[in-house]
């Protein structure tokens, strides 16, 4: 008999991705390919998602003023001169933001590009090499994920010197790879098993061509919302990290500015334009990769897709739901009963 | 039973791995205890204090890392984790243990709300897609985005202030003492509810999107059409039948919650100034207080692990295809 | 029926329409349980109940820090003038919390319990004898101990001999019910506080009206800050940012600040050792730019570190005594042009926004500090835009705390904001920053001080003959001569001086210092806070 | 020929809505008699199992009923059209009317229920007055019946062997003495030895107990030797309908023809075996006229333009036989 | 393709004794004890491919058809006994001699839908097979030849065609023409047909005939319907739970079944012959008529617990191959036939 899955091996809810993607029916992938932009949820994820690629890019050149330039209005609320209004240094907050908005797609990015890549080069070889090798890279990862890992960042963090945007990133990437490993494992092993695999083998391709080449393509989806799901963590933890005070040099990023508004208890000094703007910027980003995310889990699993109209008509004139068990019948023109 | 004894295997060897790396990674970090408590006060402790703390903590003796090592193994057989810098002389074992019932009290009780709640709108929302569930998800969404301790703050900044039924920081009121009587429990409940609602509104969307997207594969599953075709009625099905099996894979993801509830919270603590564990860890993490790391780190990794076990007996109990031998 | 609760007096006194306890808070963190008055790390020390518990022989005023001390338990203190001995009378009629007398014996057993027991010696004082002649003690020592006489007898706790004898290891026993000569005896603890009664009697003097003391412990600055304003704090020691509206606009004709400066400062040291700093006139003219007015406004909320305006480095009222008489008046301004001139002068090119020093290279200056104290970064924010306006670029680092520190004792850095110890004369000030005697080379930890590897054979013995001085007008001279150098040489860039204040309330109780009667300091956790705890009355009454 | 228990009446079933559905099933009208064994025969995808899911409304979404009637004859009542009722009824009549058995039975089993709660399941909800003991031994019944020792009851059904979980199922399916029991591909799942033990229970308990079955299965010969009456679909369409040992001995239609020529006999001498060329059509771009035509080798001037019509055929005089064919026109009906 | 003809009938992979044992992982109590539990998956099998020959190998789900398949592909260890290609033992893990040996030895899968990568072309996955094997000198001539040889034409049309825009028959043939694209001489072909539509499978079978025919390939069939053998293979052999039970000439092993599982199987087949009303009544061992545990398999022989025929001696010896009646080739391992057994 199969184990199923046990516990540390499953997907927590709300992290990483919950894909567990039977192979969509095959006559119908190329058109997915295009479906997952169609889906409105990953539209406008991503949609919110270049905006904030934009501003990461732009936002340092339209910002309006140098982010930590004293100014001598202090702590005043939105203004024409000061969108958001100012710090308790007459800094423009609006400024902060947009300059901040780059260190965390930076850092988010980059930690996810490092954990995604980790994640694969553990999660695939353990799941498809199996053996010793699985049980040793399978125990690392398990170690990791056991280790709680914003205190490890915390003790890593101050291990290092001078935390550079770069390193926190580093940090925050090498801590959290394990969950996608995991996934990845799980689906590797899966997947390892499919016919394809062991023909690819059979017909003679060597282990790295057949990791490389006939399972990652088939990982993406999965690989994909793992990525996603690492930067929501990756941003969540810088943001926490630079609000507990563990920031790069001369960075702004929402977490810094967090950090000065709570330092001068902004909100008791009724500055709520220090504190909240900085917040929501990190909600929408959030939401914006969740939506994504949603785009992908349903991208892979064509189960959760709500297939757009979910109501009919019938002939009654009825609205239906569709739903399981009670197909809708929408007109009954035939014979009469005999 | 194979199954339970290969679990324990596993368990036994990762239980190793992190406390291993729980001893080596603290002490990693640059700067050493004394150093950290003369700053800590900056400027209130004299520097010629430097002497005699490092006399007090015994940290004037050279001891190689190894023999540390061993030592530390040793202590921890004997169930002793040793004292804490941070509230020297005090036993690691007595500052975790009187901080970790609130982290459990609050942490523990919230996440088994929030998992009840968040499943029970997962099951409705995975049964009746389109219907108003569905509607809840975006709002979820977002307040799953926010960060916690962001949260926790304009709670209290809203919620909280002078004639605020909800008080804005500690666990209970000052001038209690502990106890189970009809002042304490009153008080730390009415303390509990802030920190409580900002971990409920900031977890509940994970359950309730992980539980939905189960429900929805559950629920196309021959054996709810079979339950359909059966006549039985829609609650029975959705309940017995898809519920009952969508539960299975979120019981384990339930019970990893549960393990990281230590460690999980360290910022809804420190923005409540709960007195809880996730809020002593930071405390220990900016003292250099090995020994408390370590002891917290192990209270944790024990604790993901136990209820990782404990995930597995439920998945025994909840699902008869583990119970099989073989 | 709830007799039986330890919480049926505590709520029932909540609800009573006067008020008979006092709340004091600090933002320590959680706690475990501690009494031990000589552990730093015991809950006694963080939240300062010690001192409610335990009494000194004598009490300092470190707002009037040229004042005699008060006698506590000691009745009189007198020190031989060249500060190796002192001869203490035991104070007639104090006893101990469980009824026994205070005598000579005890006050013996407690230094010659420290002297015995390098833990407990927080202030590595070289004790030599300790002996007692009927209720007069006498202590030797083998050095002089003008600069450490409050340390020795305002700041030791003195024990009882009968309890502690038995203690095994008075350094780390958590002294768990302790008896003491103090006004108070523990009540209750919890990990987030503690609650003291007043005794029923047997205190030497009258006992306070404040029949009980609540101490709780907030998490961190920010939850003891709001504790403040919302009135669930009565009395605490902590940075308010922007208080007058966080903390007094809330009540303004009850919430109360009061922050007089003690001898302690804060300020920037510079590595003397970097390129191009290690040259005084460039050292005088960043001096000479940065805005004290701006940061005491800004980065210490109006209040928190008092601004230094003598050019002395010592602090308005507690270091008035001791400024030299030609620096008596000469206050810091900004001067940015003053400041070209003199660089100019010696060599320095301004050439639009950068500075360039003799030998061609632009200044400039990497400043660094942990990111969690948001006042140093936010002082260093501003310092940044003042140096700026004479063209040196600065940058500001955040190591975290560890690195920091590692750095900054080693050498390894170019300007830090730090703190100097404080004391009873402006000496610890000096001494932190320029002694000789604690430079150490750079890569090695300078643990005590200088820590910008300055180098003055003629500060270092100044402060060494200060020390020793036998007479007053010697010690004048010598300090005279150390201002001197300060002043001149510029090793570090005085920013604020340390308070000894609180942010309090009268609604409850008043009798608090105040600028008009500083009788003593008011930070809730000093010696001190037992004399004011005394003068409280009820506001009502 | 005996009476009708069910009637399929231009059923017309889809997958999607507008233009972008599927018509799965078009026009389907079939009709089963008491007793009878009625084989549904065709290659994959050609609309079995819709048919037979749409009858009790059990398609899955997108799946959409768009026209026609099922009408049930229960026995010695009025009858009526099951489409039609209300969701409270339609609950009462499944399974108590008609049972299905499906195609993988480990999959139609809730795993984490014992089959004794999923049995009495049924009976609870159709028998609330049954008392739990009489459940009990009802099931126990039933289970002996299909050839469980009822000391099985208590089994999950991972713990039992495909064949038994099948046989669970028919078990299940008879237990409310259903008038007619559907069974979609009861046994591709199992080995040969296993299909026939299986089938020939069933056959017996069906001369035992009188019920109907609609029989789903692409094995041709398989439906010879079991059923009646057999219908083959294609492309949605049934294109011909006869008794089995007609169809066996003499298809009308040229694709039940070379469904019959793709099955390898293993009696009797080995005959050339001809296939179909070509591959199934494609729902979604039905080919127009016959959908057959573009794999038929007899294809002709009618076939790719207009739709045949199934019905009794004109050229031929054997009774009881429908076919959709040009090359056998059907008989007006006036 | 340019592979000179070989004789006829020359053996090219020959499996001598060949077992296969799947370990069952250990408990932890039973770890000290010294046997080891196995899956007995496929126990001493003989069988002989010859080329242009079919070999078709039939027997009820479980019975180790696929592990037979897959040891001869070299794609598991074996246990024990030997695989010889052209007489010569090989055992190859990767690496190189697994490239070697695969480029002689190929096989074709039982799931057209699960064999091709879903995200490669059929170009991709052709051209993969050739270059592996160096045969990719004149690739696109290369791919033509491939693609016309499955009959896929015309080669253009499907070259770039992602697996899913195919039908399963298709796709079933450019699985087979990756295998040739290797030009092996011994083909294994598991089950190639049984996902596949009925109208369609024909097809493939003929495919497969006709390369047989045409560049002398060693062709394994394995499949469960037995009626598909008879049609399509030279020789049958039959498996009943990891172990050959009865081999010889296709027609006369289905049409005179010697060993009473083939029995069992060939009346278990449909027959439209039979008439709805002669089924038969049912049979008494209807609990278990299933296949045995493999991990303790019977004692004797494997089937004497289902075996309406068994003796004493089935639970106890094992049956050894016999010669049946006069037909060469033609054998069954029971007792039944056992000389002495029968003159009793
Ligand atoms: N959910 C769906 N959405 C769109 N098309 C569907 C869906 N389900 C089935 N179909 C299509 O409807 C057609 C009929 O499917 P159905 O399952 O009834 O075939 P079948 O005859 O039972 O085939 P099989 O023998 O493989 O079981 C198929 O072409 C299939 O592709
Ligand atoms: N990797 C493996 N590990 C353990 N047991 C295995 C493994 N592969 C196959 N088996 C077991 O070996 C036996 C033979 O399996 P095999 O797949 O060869 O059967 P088969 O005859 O091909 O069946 P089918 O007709 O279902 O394909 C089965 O009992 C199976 O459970
Ligand atoms: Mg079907
Ligand atoms: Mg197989
Ligand atoms: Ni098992």
């Amino acid at each position: 008999m199969t184990i199923p899955t046990s516990s540390i091996e499953q997907v927590i809810p709300g992290q990483g991705s919950m894909a567990q993607p039977e192979e969509a029916h095959p006559s119908k992938r190329k058109r997915q390919r295009f479906t997952f932009i169609r889906n409105k949820k990953a539209a406008v994820g991503l949609t919110i998602f270049g905006l904030y690629v934009l501003f990461a890019i732009i936002g340092p050149w339209i910002a309006p003023y140098d982010p930590s330039a004293r100014g001598n209005d202090l702590v005043q609320p939105p203004s024409a001169d000061h969108w958001l209004g100012t710090t308790h240094l007459g800094q423009d907050v609006f400024s902060q933001i947009l300059v901040g908005t780059r260190s965390v797609m930076y850092v988010g990015l980059l930690a996810g590009t490092i954990a995604t890549v980790l994640s694969i080069l553990i999660g695939v070889t353990a799941g498809y090499l199996g053996g010793k090798t699985d049980d040793v890279l399978s125990a690392f990862a398990n170690v990791i994920l056991v280790i709680p890992a914003v205190p490890l960042m915390i003790i890593i963090t101050s291990i290092l010197n001078n935390a550079s945007d770069t390193l926190i990133a580093l940090v925050i990437g090498l801590t959290s790879w394990s969950w996608n490993a995991r996934v990845l494992r799980a689906q590797t092993l899966s997947l390892g098993r499919r016919d394809y695999v062991e023909a690819s083998r059979a017909t003679g391709e060597k282990t790295w061509r057949i990791i490389g080449f006939e399972l990652l393509p088939n990982l993406t989806a999965v690989i994909a919302s793992g990525f996603v799901g690492t930067v929501i963590f990756a941003v969540l933890s810088e943001i926490t990290l630079a609000f507990i005070g563990i920031v790069s040099n001369n960075g702004w990023n929402w977490g810094t500015i967090l950090f000065w508004a709570q330092g001068q208890q902004a909100l008791a000094q009724n500055a709520w334009w220090w504190f909240v703007p900085a917040g929501l910027a990190i909600a929408f980003l959030g939401t914006a990769l969740s939506l994504i995310n949603f785009g992908i889990d349903e991208f892979v699993s064509p189960r959760l897709r709500s297939a757009g109209k979910t109501k009919v008509k019938t002939a009654s004139g009825r609205t239906v739901r569709m739903r399981i068990g009670f197909t809708p019948v929408l007109s009954s023109k035939g014979g009469e009963p005999s | 039973m194979r199954y339970f004894l290969q679990r324990i295997a596993f368990y036994l060897f990762t239980a190793w791995a992190a406390i291993t790396l729980n001893f080596f990674i603290p002490r990693l970090v640059p700067g050493d205890p004394v150093q950290s408590l003369i700053a800590k006060y900056r400027g209130q402790l004299s520097s010629d204090a430097i002497q005699s703390l490092y006399v007090l903590f015994g940290l004037d003796k050279q001891e190689s890392l190894w023999q540390q090592y061993l030592d530390y193994w040793k202590q921890i057989f004997q169930g002793d984790l040793g004292l804490s810098f941070t509230f020297f002389p005090a036993p690691v074992s007595q500052v975790i243990s009187q901080a970790l019932p609130w982290t459990v009290m609050l942490v523990g009780i919230t996440t088994i709300i929030s998992f009840m709640l968040g499943t029970g709108l997962g099951v409705l929302a995975g049964w009746r897609r389109g219907s108003w569930a569905d509607g809840l998800l975006p709002v979820t969404t977002f307040f799953s985005s926010v960060p916690y301790f962001w949260l926790g703050i304009i709670a209290i900044y809203l919620l909280a202030g002078p004639d605020s039924f909800f008080p804005s920081s500690g666990g209970f009121d000052s001038g209690l003492v502990p106890a189970w009587d009809q002042y304490f429990i009153p008080s730390a409940i009415q303390h509990s509810l802030l920190p409580a609602l900002t971990i409920l509104i900031s977890s509940v969307s994970g359950w309730i999107l992980s539980m939905r997207n189960m429900m929805v594969t559950v629920a196309s599953e021959d054996y709810i059409t079979v339950a359909h075709a059966k006549g039985l009625s829609e609650r029975r099905v959705a309940v017995s039948y898809a519920a009952r099996n969508a539960l299975l894979p979120n019981v384990s993801g339930f019970a990893l919650s549960l393990g990281f509830i230590v460690g999980g919270t360290l910022l809804v603590e420190i923005v409540f100034s709960y007195p809880g564990l996730g809020f002593t860890l930071l405390q220990a993490l900016g003292a250099k207080d090995y020994p408390l790391m370590q002891g917290i780190f192990l209270v944790i990794t024990i604790s993901v692990l136990v209820a990782n076990l404990l995930a597995d007996v439920a998945y025994l109990l909840l699902d008869p295809r583990t119970r099989k031998e073989g | 029926a709830c007799g039986d609760s330890p919480n049926a007096n505590n709520a029932d006194s909540a609800n009573k329409s006067s008020v008979d306890f006092l709340k004091i808070g600090m933002p320590n963190g959680t706690q475990t349980e501690n009494h031990n008055p000589f552990a730093g790390t015991s809950s006694a020390n963080a939240l300062g109940y010690k001192w409610m518990i335990y009494e000194p022989l004598t009490q300092w005023n470190p707002v009037k820090p040229a004042d005699p001390a008060t006698p506590w338990l000691a009745s009189s203190v007198k020190w031989a003038d060249d500060y190796k001995s002192v001869d203490i009378t035991v104070r007639d009629g104090a006893t101990w919390s469980d009824g026994q007398k205070l005598t000579a014996d005890d006050i013996v057993y407690t230094y010659t319990l420290i002297k015995g027991n390098d833990a407990l010696n927080q202030y590595a004082v070289p004790y030599d004898q300790i002996t007692a002649n009927g209720n007069v003690v006498k202590l030797t020592f083998k050095s002089s101990q003008f600069v450490n006489q409050n340390k020795i007898l305002a700041n030791t706790p003195i024990v009882p001999k009968h309890v502690w004898e038995k203690i095994s290891d008075p350094a780390t026993d958590v002294n768990k019910n302790p008896i003491g000569s103090g006004p108070y005896t523990l009540k209750s603890f919890t990990q987030a506080g503690v609650t003291l009664s007043v005794r029923d009697s047997g205190y030497w003097q009258d006992l306070p009206k404040v029949k009980e003391l609540r101490y709780v412990s907030y998490a961190d600055n920010s939850a003891q800050a709001t504790a403040l304003a919302n009135g669930e704090s009565e009395w605490s020691f902590v940075f308010i940012p922007n208080a007058q509206q966080t903390f007094v606009a809330k009540d303004p004709a009850h919430h109360k600040l009061w922050a007089p400066g003690v001898l302690g400062i804060h300020g920037l040291y510079i590595n003397t050792t970097v390129k191009p700093f290690d040259d005084p006139k460039l050292r005088q003219a960043m001096n000479m730019v940065i805005n004290r007015t701006d940061i005491f406004n800004q980065a210490e909320a109006g209040y928190f570190h008092p601004e230094i305006k003598s050019v002395t480095g010592l602090p308005p009222g507690a270091g008035d005594a001791y400024i030299a008489p030609e620096y008596k008046g000469k206050e810091f301004s900004v001067d940015v042009e003053g400041a070209k001139t003199l660089l100019q002068g010696a060599g320095y090119k301004l050439n639009g926004k950068t500075l360039s020093d003799p030998s061609g290279k632009p200044v400039k200056i990497k400043l660094s500090d942990p990111a969690p104290w948001s006042d140093y970064q936010t002082t260093l924010e501003i310092i940044k835009s003042n140096f700026a306006e004479i063209g040196i670029e600065a940058t500001v680092e955040k190591p975290n705390q560890d690195v920091w520190d590692a750095n900054v004792q080693k050498g390894a850095f170019e300007a830090s904001m730090r703190w100097t110890n404080g004391g009873a004369t402006p000496y610890d000030i000096y001494q932190t920053v320029m002694d000789g005697a604690l430079k150490k080379p750079i890569g090695t930890a300078a643990q005590q001080g200088n820590f910008g590897r300055f180098e003055s054979p003629e500060a270092t013995a100044a402060l060494k003959a200060y020390a020793n001085a036998t007479s007053d007008a010697e010690r004048t001279k010598q300090m005279n001569t150390i201002q001197k150098i300060f002043v001149e040489q510029a090793p570090m860039l005085p920013v604020g001086a340390d308070n000894v204040g609180a942010a309090y309330s009268d609604k409850n109780w008043t009798g608090w210092p105040t600028d008009a009667d500083p009788y003593s300091g008011a930070q809730p956790t000093q010696p001190y806070a037992l004399q004011i705890v005394l003068k409280l009355k009820p506001a009502n009454s | 020929m005996s009476q009708p228990v069910l009637e399929i009446r231009n059923l017309n079933v889809d997958y999607g809505l507008g233009d972008k559905a599927v018509h799965a099933v078009r026009d389907v009208s079939l009709t089963l008699h008491r007793g009878e064994v009625l084989g549904l025969a065709g290659e994959s995808g050609s609309g079995k199992s819709t048919l037979a899911y749409g009858l009790t409304r059990l398609l899955p979404p997108p799946g959409v009923i768009t026209g026609g009637q099922v009408i049930y004859h229960p026995e010695g009542g009025q009858p009526y059209d099951v489409l039609a009722l209300t969701d409270r009824k339609l609950r009462q009549f499944r399974w108590a009317e008609t049972a299905i058995v499906f195609q993988g039975a480990m999959n139609s089993l809730n795993p984490v229920h014992k089959i004794s709660t999923q049995l009495t399941d049924v009976l609870r909800a159709h028998e609330p007055k049954m008392s739990e003991h009489t459940r009990g031994a009802r099931a126990r019944e039933m289970l002996k019946l299909v050839g469980i020792s009822p000391d099985r009851m208590d089994a999950y059904p991972h713990q039992l062997s495909g064949g038994m979980r099948q046989r669970v199922m028919i078990g299940m399916a008879l237990i409310l003495q259903p008038q007619v029991v559907i069974m979609d591909e009861p046994t591709t799942a199992l080995d040969v030895v296993m299909q026939r033990q299986i089938l020939g229970q069933l056959i017996e308990l069906r001369e035992r107990l009188g019920f109907s079955v609609i029989f789903i299965t692409h094995d041709l010969s398989l439906l010879v030797e079991f059923s009646n009456r057999i219908a083959i679909m294609y492309g949605g369409r049934i294109v011909e309908e006869a008794p089995a040992a007609t169809i066996y001995r003499d298809a009308l239609h040229p694709y039940s023809a070379g469904l019959l020529a793709s099955f390898p006999a293993l009696r009797g001498p080995k005959r050339e075996l001809a296939g179909i060329p070509g591959s199934p059509p494609d729902l979604a771009g039905m080919p127009s006229g016959c959908s057959f035509h573009p794999r038929c080798p007899k294809a002709f001037d009618p076939c790719p333009t207009t739709i045949p019509v199934l019905g009794p055929p004109a050229d031929l005089n054997s009774a009881g036989r429908s076919v959709a064919c040009w090359l056998h026109p059907a008989l007006e009906i006036s | 393709m340019t592979s000179t003809k070989a004789p006829s009938g020359e053996v090219v992979l020959e499996a001598v004794g060949l077992t296969k044992h799947f370990p069952v992982r250990r408990r932890l109590r039973q770890i000290f004890r010294k046997e080891h539990e196995a899956v007995h998956a496929v126990d001493d099998v003989n069988l002989t491919l010859r080329r242009g020959q079919v070999v078709a190998l039939v027997g009820e789900s479980g019975s180790g058809k696929s592990t037979v398949a897959r040891l001869l592909a070299q794609l598991y260890p074996r246990t024990d006994g030997d695989i010889r290609l052209h007489g010569v033992s090989t055992r190859v893990k990767g690496g190189r001699p697994f490239r070697e040996y695969a480029a002689r030895v190929q096989m074709i899968f039982q799931d057209p839908f699960a064999s091709l990568n879903p995200v490669h072309t059929i170009r991709y996955h052709l051209t993969r097979a050739l270059k592996i094997h160096g045969n990719a000198e004149n690739l696109d001539a290369a791919l033509h030849d491939l693609l016309t040889r499955v009959s896929l034409t015309p080669p253009e049309r499907y070259l770039d065609k992602f697996p899913h825009e195919l039908s399963g028959g298709q796709r079933q043939r450019v699985a087979i023409a990756r295998a040739l694209g290797a030009r092996p001489e011994a083909l294994l072909a598991d089950e190639p047909v049984s996902m596949l539509d009925v109208s369609i499978r024909l097809g493939v079978l003929n495919l497969l005939r006709d390369l047989k025919e045409r560049l002398n390939l060693a062709i394994l069939y394995i499949t469960h319907d037995i009626a598909s053998a008879r049609y399509f293979a030279d020789q049958t052999l039959v498996m009943y739970a990891g172990r050959m039970v009865e081999g010889g000439d296709s027609e006369t092993v289905t049409q005179t079944p010697a060993h009473p599982y083939t029995k069992l199987l060939i009346d278990s087949a449909p027959d439209p012959d039979r008439l709805i009303a002669d089924i038969d009544p049912l049979e008494e061992d209807r609990g278990n008529g299933e296949p045995p545990s493999l991990i303790r398999p019977p004692s004797g022989c494997r089937f004497h617990p289902r075996c309406p025929s068994a003796m004493p001696r089935c639970s106890t010896d094992l049956p050894v191959p016999l010669q049946i009646g006069d037909t060469p080739g033609h054998w069954a391992a029971c007792w039944l036939y056992d000389s002495p057994e029968v003159a009793s």
